[in-house]
């Protein structure tokens, strides 16, 4: 069965090339066929693949499968190969399955958009891309899948190209990858030179020999994955460029900006966890990135009116936790929590994307209300979502993946004190702006008329998530709830086991029922300031440092204008002054300065013969001189 | 007079007995055609004796004389490009000359002679008589157009500046005999190499001289009048003037300095090398926004005698590549290059005036094809780019240049002819540029005939031929070098 | 005799065109079509032989194919053409981008055709001249020939300001050329005066002992010479005027051939001819690559005539060849021999697209422009693909190419990598704009215009599976480049050692004895 | 049997061939400057007597007799373009002011 694995990514790619090429004419009909159908069959041998990984795992846990040999420069050879170990076995699950829900959605949100072919091409281009990078066996294949996706997700943003924001957010998104990318090659070419091969597995094998642990190499080197881990999973140097992606369809923001591509940096630093071992500096690095970004989006968040953007901050705030985990050295409980989030998240925003049809595509929250009775299905779902999201003690998915990472946080390898209080207050302040939303959008009264009821292509996804959402947490329980550890089991053959809670449990169960009950605080206070009585929040946002503070929020805390200052506008204005090439001034001067000889020497051709015996004289004058002189 | 000095002399004086028959015939019957036929005849004559003198040994015919390889070979030059010239100037009179033609010939074969002469030369006094034949006729020449004034005038200019510079000649001659004590060249050079340095009156005699000398070759000094007359006389004289003159002063001036290193004496060299940067740079600078193609002509011919001048100052030092050589080949296409030019004046132009203006030269690529392809090949060559003679000729003063270490100057000339790539380049876009509507009536549509346009033809294969497989004339040049 | 058969064909296929052009508008066309497609055809069967029989092994000296004869034996002038694979490789991007070139000027050009097609060919024939010449006289022969039918194609069917354009071009390269010449001239002389034999047959010029301080002058002519035609920044003007005003198949020829031989004349001459000089010159050359890179990035971005545009980022890409070829290890090279390859390809088709939007639209200035992918998506979708590939996308043949030269560099000199990198920031941002001027946005002047023709597409789709081949099988390349470029090391090997070891990582044995054990995964 | 020394003697030809130079450069009329020409030809002349003169042989007076001879041809075409010019004039074609 393993050796179908090259099918997984070729049948997205094939549907792309058939799409591209044959879109127009095979109608929408067929080409919602094709679209969705590649995804559903790469799904299913993903699933039957995995199905065969955990029955009987190939040996050494580990298969890899060699096409062709792509580069093979001097003692530099990189071959187009597959590497499954359960971490890609996980990615590739997640890419597929949830993949496969969102195109079924898509089929009915897109479809009345004259551009629909040209949608489902680059989801499958995309879908394909990302396989390629959590199934590279190598780090230039990783980096072509990371591109690849860096691609697909500037043209998904700017899908609707008639509107130039969506152009500019789009640019936006792919430039500030970029930067994370170019951070990244450096980091690739700096390993090539230290172990002479891009070969995953070989560099993680062969780097404890080669690094001692704190080299100055292995940290410069993690460093710069995580650059680029930074610039792709929005992470905060570089996370300005989420919010905006919300420009594009929300089927790709659920797809793309929710569920996978955002979180291809956790994978990268996952997979890379031998290095990142190896250089304990990068680890704190890792880890105060995530903490520092979760809150940092965690406040942003609370301020939006636009219900995707919400959702986009939240995702980089729960990446900032994956973040945090691998900082801390919890590797399975990073990836845990990547699962559970793309399910509950890809919920929300495929709900999100329901209700903004239905709205006469609005996305203010603000402007809707009271949808409970006229949504059932999707305000059912997109409460089991944000419960998840917002880590509703024992019932929700989210509690038991984000309680892991709180705990290790504090317990990890890695962890410390303050990473444990910034993660319980990152949580309090999710579980705040996510029941906001849901009381803003579901309560109170209808203000405007449903103009879309969602039909079964809708609700079947919905619904499926929703599932997940809820019972997928069960399968790893933490210590003091039945100590389940089906997921860490199965991760145990590719990423290190966290030899975390050498506290008492007595601790884990303190920090456990802390988060839970702040998290309801939260939501109580919510519930109180959003639906109970607006007044409080309006007057507060009316005073001058109200209204400052939420402008503030509003705007990503400012990052957007620093940015704006700080690079943008230098090099828009050191190009726009430089238009006419000042290196080509010096090459207009020297015609200049022949033209400016030519009229001197005209003078001397006057026309006149006594002019030109005075010639004569002169040179005679001039040789003469020259005789005595020398 | 021996039996054997008299072969020896055969191609001068069968050249010098053209002009007598040909006054004969026009003292029997004036036709214009006949003496064209004869003075060609004549030529041919002369060019048919030199083998005859090149075989009988010893070169030195009396004292004033020395008929080597080196001088057969530029007789042979000489009388080709005569005779090349002579078809063009039939076709001008025809057109633009109302008056009796038949001088014209005369004047050009004496001043032929004239130029033959100086090749020859050994001594002081066949060296002016040479030259004096030669300024003179060429007075006639240029005024031949005795209706309209701009001849005359430019012939008048000519004359004033001509006597003025063989003055000076004569007056440095002079002072060099009072000091030598023998008019010959060889104890001339041998009195300056040893005791130059610090016999002041002899140096200074030799720097008046160079007067004389770069009066004729127009370099940069005394280079006033050669855009005037060129621009006064007709363009067939035009062409005289540009090729044999010059060069018949230019083989003079390598015989005089053959055995002188001109590198090792500080002020010659100098006063050289400062003529030939002066000239190189303000022929370039000049034509470059010249709009009267003759004028163009004119200064692009001071620039090119500035390269010749660096191929001068590289002398003889390195035996793979003699300055000679270089100077010799470049004089050849030079000579190809300036005729086929001046020709094609002369066919693009009708009874009341010369083609001269670049304007009319507008889109002849679409009008004449053949005939822009002359030009442009011309320019190329002008400008010293590959597939032609001219860059083989560049090359050749390069290396020439390079053997003896002239750095200087080897830069120098590579800025020019940068420069110079400008002014030859506007004359082909000019040729290839649309014509406008209204424009269209002013242009002169050029008369071919179809002798001229075989001689064009063959000028512009020779041209490509030389520039592609140049082994033929150099391994003659090579052979004919002293 | 394949040799001489290369480029005297187009020669012979120009004059050809000529004559026929004074009958029919047509029949220039075809010819010069037949041409190039035989023409393609015998350079891809070289090619083939390459690769299957001995070729892909040639020791030092040894060409694939030769052919040498006097020509000018006074001075030591032989025509003297050979081939190894750095050559073929070059040659065949020539054939396959001049069939393109006639291709895409098929309704392009409408008068005075045959004299077009005449300068096409022979542009073509200089320039297969240049990659085969291995006599320094001839290589210089070849390489001012070149110039004069572009200066026609350039001063005839070019646009509004197109005479000061290309007497600009013309003066720059015939400079720059004359210096180059007196580089040979003056190596030609040392080497005589050393061995007492005048020649300019490449492979014996190549020991010549030079004194450090001349051999510093010559190589400065030879980096002059190369460095205007590829173009360095500082002698780069050049290029953008003469694309603004080159015709379609003028843009494509220049943009993808001519700068190929400043690379070519780099790899080929410079560095073997003056190994010392070019070590010590390779750091503030390489710097030039970087400005070059960055420099040309930028001014790409502010321009809004969209050939100018393309034009600058060529001379960007050119950067990262000049950054290649002066880092001189074998990674470098393949890169910036890659980099050649695809960079003409990906150039090419933006040019040739940017003439088709000119056909239609009469107008180049992106303010104008804009949603055209709602009137054209297929030129739209291809447009696309090229930008994609002119950013440097992996899986397209640019990325191969920029990823060896700046892993080749930075095993030389980790800041230059560093600061390399940042050009893959800068053109993506030039890549983008130019994407979002021209297709995307609203179509604010309603430009309606047809859809990419059959002959259009046919020629897109060949240069899109041409960009994807290189960028996904680059090995059939590599494996072409990597002799010729072994050897010209070895010429160098006694100033470039091999592979310097990165910094501080440990001695090789005990590399290998950690890599024995784990038992190597391929 | 000398008189006078070859120094003396070139220096008085170079006084003659100076003035005969300023007349060229100052005077406005042609005929003038052609008799100026002459002067400076006879200065020429003058000296290569001198010279003959100090070695004792005959080069010197014949060059002198061949610098007569030119000299005379010289003035000649001269006064005959001047003729043609003024009648030129007579006839008012255009005159270029190139005195």
């Amino acid at each position: 069965m393993y050796d179908l694995l090259w099918l997984v990514p070729t049948f997205p790619f094939l549907g792309f090339l058939i799409l591209a090429i044959f879109g127009k004419k095979i109608g929408k009909k067929l080409s919602a066929v094709v679209g969705v159908g590649s995804i559903g069959l790469s799904a299913l041998i993903t699933i039957l693949i995995g199905i065969q990984f955990l029955t009987n795992p190939p040996e050494g846990h580990a298969f890899v499968q060699t096409l062709w040999t792509w580069i093979a420069a001097d003692d530099f050879k990189v071959n187009i190969a597959f590497h499954l170990d359960a971490l890609s076995m996980v990615f590739a699950f997640v890419v597929t399955f949830v993949g496969f829900w969102i195109h079924l959605y898509s089929t009915e949100y897109m479809a009345d958009d004259e551009g629909f072919s040209r949608f489902f091409a680059y989801m499958n281009l995309f879908v394909g891309a990302m396989l390629m990078l959590v199934m590279g066996d190598n780090l230039l294949l990783l980096y072509l899948g990371w591109e690849g996706v860096g691609l697909c997700s500037y043209l998904l943003i700017g899908f609707w190209y008639r509107d130039p924001a969506n152009g500019y957010a789009a640019r936006k998104a792919f430039i500030v990858t970029r930067v994370g990318d170019a951070a990244m090659a450096v980091g690739l070419f700096m390993l090539f030179y230290s172990f002479k091969s891009l070969n995953i597995q070989e560099i993680l094998s062969v780097a404890p020999h080669v690094w001692s642990p704190g080299n100055k190499l292995a940290v410069a080197s993690t460093l710069l994955l995580l650059g680029g881990a930074v610039g792709k999973s929005a992470q905060l140097p570089l996370q300005v460029w989420l919010p905006d992606a919300m420009a594009g369809p929300t089927p790709t923001s659920a797809l793309i900006h929710a569920a996978t591509m955002v979180t291809a940096g956790v994978y990268l630093i996952a997979r890379m966890n031998g290095i990142y071992l190896l250089a304990p500096l990068s680890m704190t690095a890792v880890a105060i990135v995530g903490a520092a970004t979760l809150l940092v989006a965690g406040f942003a968040g609370m301020a939006q009116t636009d219900i995707k953007r919400v959702l986009a901050y939240s995702t980089v705030s729960q990446i900032g936790y994956m973040f945090l985990a691998l900082g801390v050295g919890a590797w399975s409980a990073g990836v845990f929590h990547f699962m559970i989030h793309a399910f509950f998240k890809a919920l929300l925003f495929l709900a999100a994307g329901a209700i903004i049809l239905a709205q006469h595509h609005e996305q203010n929250m603000f402007k809707m209300g009271g949808l409970a009775k006229a949504l059932p299905v999707t305000f059912w779902t997109f409460l089991i979502g944000s419960a998840s999201l917002a880590a509703l003690p024992l019932i929700t998915a989210g509690f038991y993946s984000k309680d892991a990472i709180i705990w290790y946080a504090w317990s990890g390898p890695n962890g410390s004190i303050y990473l444990w209080m910034a993660a319980v207050f990152g949580a309090m302040v999710t579980a705040f702006y996510t029941f906001r939303m849901v009381f803003v959008t579901f309560f109170g009264e209808q203000k405007m008329e449903i103009s879309h009821y969602p039909t079964w292509r809708v609700h079947i996804p919905l619904i499926a998530l929703a599932f997940f959402a809820l019972f997928g947490g069960f399968i790893e329980l933490p210590g003091t709830l039945g100590h389940l550890t089906l997921f860490s089991d199965f991760m145990k053959s590719a990423l290190p086991v966290v030899e975390g809670g050498h506290h008492e449990v007595s601790l884990e169960i303190f920090s456990q029922v802390l988060t839970a009950v702040l998290a309801l605080v939260s939501i109580f206070v919510a519930y109180y300031l959003y639906l109970k009585n607006m007044q409080i929040v309006t007057n507060f946002t009316s005073t001058k440092f109200g209204h400052g503070l939420q402008q503030f929020l509003l705007s990503g805390l400012g990052f957007d204008w620093l940015y704006e200052r700080l690079f943008i506008r230098p090099y828009v204005w050191l190009s726009r002054t430089n238009k006419r090439d000042f290196i080509d001034f010096f090459y207009v001067f020297l015609p200049w300065l022949a033209r400016q000889f030519h009229y001197l020497f005209k003078y001397t051709q006057t026309g006149k013969v006594r002019r030109y015996v005075v010639g004569i004289v002169f040179g005679v004058l001039v040789s003469i001189t020259i005789v005595v002189i020398l | 007079m021996t039996g054997h000095d008299f072969l020896k002399l055969m191609p001068i004086i069968i050249l010098a007995a053209t002009p007598l028959i040909i006054m004969l015939a026009i003292a029997i019957k004036r036709n214009h055609l006949i003496t064209a036929v004869l003075s060609v005849v004549g030529l041919f004559a002369a060019l048919f004796a030199i083998p005859g003198a090149k075989y009988t040994n010893g070169d030195q015919v009396s004292n004033l004389f020395i008929i080597d390889q080196y001088a057969l070979f530029y007789f042979a030059l000489m009388f080709l490009a005569t005779i090349v010239i002579i078809v063009p100037s039939f076709q001008y009179l025809e057109l633009r000359f109302k008056g009796n033609r038949e001088e014209y010939y005369l004047l050009l074969l004496t001043a032929t002679f004239g130029s033959v002469g100086l090749a020859a030369s050994n001594h002081f006094i066949s060296f002016f008589l040479s030259l004096e034949i030669l300024s003179v006729s060429l007075y006639a020449l240029v005024a031949y157009l005795r209706h309209q004034n701009d001849g005359i005038e430019a012939g008048l200019k000519y004359l004033i500046l001509a006597a003025v510079s063989s003055a000076f000649l004569l007056f440095g001659m002079s002072l060099v005999y009072s000091q030598v004590g023998s008019m010959q060249f060889k104890d001339v050079i041998n009195f300056l190499s040893q005791n130059g340095n610090y016999n002041f009156i002899s140096i200074a005699g030799v720097a008046l001289m160079v007067v004389g000398f770069g009066f004729k070759l127009a370099v940069v000094p005394f280079h006033m009048w050669s855009p005037d007359v060129y621009q006064g006389a007709p363009a067939p004289v035009s062409a005289f003037i540009a090729s044999v003159s010059k060069g018949g002063i230019l083989a003079l001036l390598f015989r005089f300095f053959a055995e002188f290193n001109i590198v090792q004496s500080r002020p010659l060299f100098t006063i050289f090398a400062l003529i030939a940067v002066f000239s190189m740079f303000v022929g370039n600078f000049l034509a470059l926004l010249q709009s009267n193609v003759k004028r163009l002509l004119a200064y692009s011919s001071i620039a090119h005698f500035g390269y010749i001048l660096v191929a001068f100052i590289a002398g003889n030092a390195q035996q793979q590549f003699k300055g000679v050589e270089a100077a010799t080949f470049y004089i050849v296409s030079y000579f190809i290059t300036i005729i086929g030019a001046f020709m094609i004046i002369g066919l693009i132009s009708n009874e009341e005036r010369e083609g001269m203006e670049m304007s009319d030269y507008r889109g002849l690529y679409w009008r004449h094809p053949w005939l822009s392809v002359a030009l442009s090949a011309m320019m190329f060559s002008l400008a010293g780019i590959p597939l032609t003679s001219g860059f083989i000729a560049k090359y050749y003063i390069l290396a020439s240049g390079i053997s003896t270490k002239l750095w200087t100057l080897i830069i120098i000339l590579i800025i020019n002819s940068a420069l110079g790539v400008y002014y030859y380049l506007r004359v082909t876009v000019e040729m290839f540029s649309n014509v406008d509507a209204e424009q269209k009536a002013t242009l002169i549509s050029p008369n071919v005939g179809i002798l001229s346009g075989i001689l064009l033809a063959v000028l512009t294969i020779a041209l490509v031929w030389l520039g592609v497989y140049p082994t033929g004339l150099i391994g003659s040049i090579q052979a004919a070098m002293f | 005799m394949t040799l001489t058969f290369l480029f005297a064909w187009l020669i012979l296929g120009g004059l050809l065109a000529w004559l026929a052009g004074r009958w029919n508008k047509e029949a220039p066309r075809w010819i010069s079509l037949g041409f190039m497609i035989v023409h393609l055809i015998v350079s891809v069967r070289l090619w083939i032989s390459f690769l299957t029989n001995k070729g892909l092994t040639l020791a030092q000296g040894e060409w694939f194919l030769m052919e040498k004869s006097p020509w000018i034996p006074q001075w030591g002038i032989q025509y003297f053409l050979a081939v190894d694979g750095l050559s073929i490789l070059l040659i065949v991007l020539t054939s396959f981008l001049g069939l393109l070139a006639v291709a895409c000027s098929w309704k392009g050009i409408q008068e005075r055709v045959g004299f077009f097609f005449f300068n096409l060919l022979w542009i073509l024939a200089g320039i297969s001249g240049v990659f085969m010449a291995l006599d320094l006289f001839l290589f210089y022969f070849f390489w001012e020939i070149m110039l004069i039918p572009l200066y026609f194609l350039i001063g005839i069917w070019g646009h509004s300001n197109r005479i000061y354009a290309t007497i600009k071009f013309f003066i720059f390269t015939q400079a720059s050329g004359l210096f180059m010449l007196i580089s040979i001239l003056a190596l030609y002389f040392i080497h005589g005066s050393q061995t007492g034999h005048y020649t300019f047959d490449y492979v014996e010029l190549l020991g010549t002992q030079v004194s450090p301080k001349i051999a510093f002058w010559l190589m400065l002519g030879f980096f002059l010479g190369f460095g205007v035609k590829l173009p360095a920044v500082p002698v780069h003007t050049w290029l953008p005027d003469a694309h603004t005003e080159a015709p379609t198949a003028g843009s494509v020829v220049l943009a993808g051939l001519v700068l190929k031989a400043g690379a070519y004349g780099f790899i080929r001459f410079l560095m073997p001819l003056f190994p010392q000089a070019g070590k010590e010159f390779a750091m503030v050359a390489m710097i030039l690559g970087i400005i070059g890179i960055i420099y040309a990035a930028m001014v790409a971005f502010a321009q809004n005539d969209l050939k100018r545009l393309v034009a600058y980022t060529s001379v960007s890409h050119m950067g990262f060849v000049l950054l290649g070829v002066f880092a001189w290890n074998q990674l470098a090279l393949q890169g910036a021999v890659m980099i050649i390859l695809s960079h003409g390809l990906s150039t090419g088709a933006l040019f040739i697209l940017v003439g088709d939007i000119y056909d239609r639209l009469h107008t180049r200035d992106m303010d104008k422009l804009g949603g055209l992918w709602s009137v054209t998506p297929r030129l739209g979708g291809f447009g696309m693909v090229f930008a994609l590939a002119s950013l440097g996308l992996p899986g397209l043949a640019n990325f191969v190419g920029e990823f060896l030269v700046l892993l080749g560099v930075y095993q030389v000199s980790v800041p230059i990598a560093a600061l390399a990198t940042l050009g893959f920031i800068a053109s993506t941002i030039y890549s983008l704009w130019m994407i979002q001027k021209t297709f995307f946005g609203k179509n604010v002047n309603e430009w309606k215009m047809p859809d990419a023709t059959p002959r259009e597409i046919s020629i897109y789709a060949a240069l899109v599976v041409a960009l994807l081949w290189l960028g996904l099988f680059p090995n059939t390349v590599l494996r072409t480049s990597r002799q010729a470029l072994k050897n010209l090391q070895q010429i160098t090997s006694q100033y470039f050692q091999g592979s310097k070891e990165a910094t501080t990582n440990p001695s090789v044995e005990e590399l290998n004895k950690s890599r024995s054990n784990y038992g190597g995964l391929e | 049997m000398i008189a006078i020394s070859l120094n003396t003697g070139l220096i008085i030809a170079s006084i003659m061939f100076f003035t005969g130079l300023i007349g060229v450069m100052i005077r406005k009329n042609i005929m003038f400057m052609l008799i100026s020409i002459e002067i400076m030809l006879n200065a020429a002349g003058l000296a290569f007597v001198f010279a003959g003169a100090q070695h004792g042989q005959a080069d010197g007076q014949i060059m002198f007799l061949f610098i007569l001879t030119t000299a005379a041809a010289e003035v000649a075409v001269g006064l005959a373009l001047i003729i043609q010019f003024y009648q030129n004039l007579k006839r008012s074609i255009p005159m270029l002011p190139i005195i």
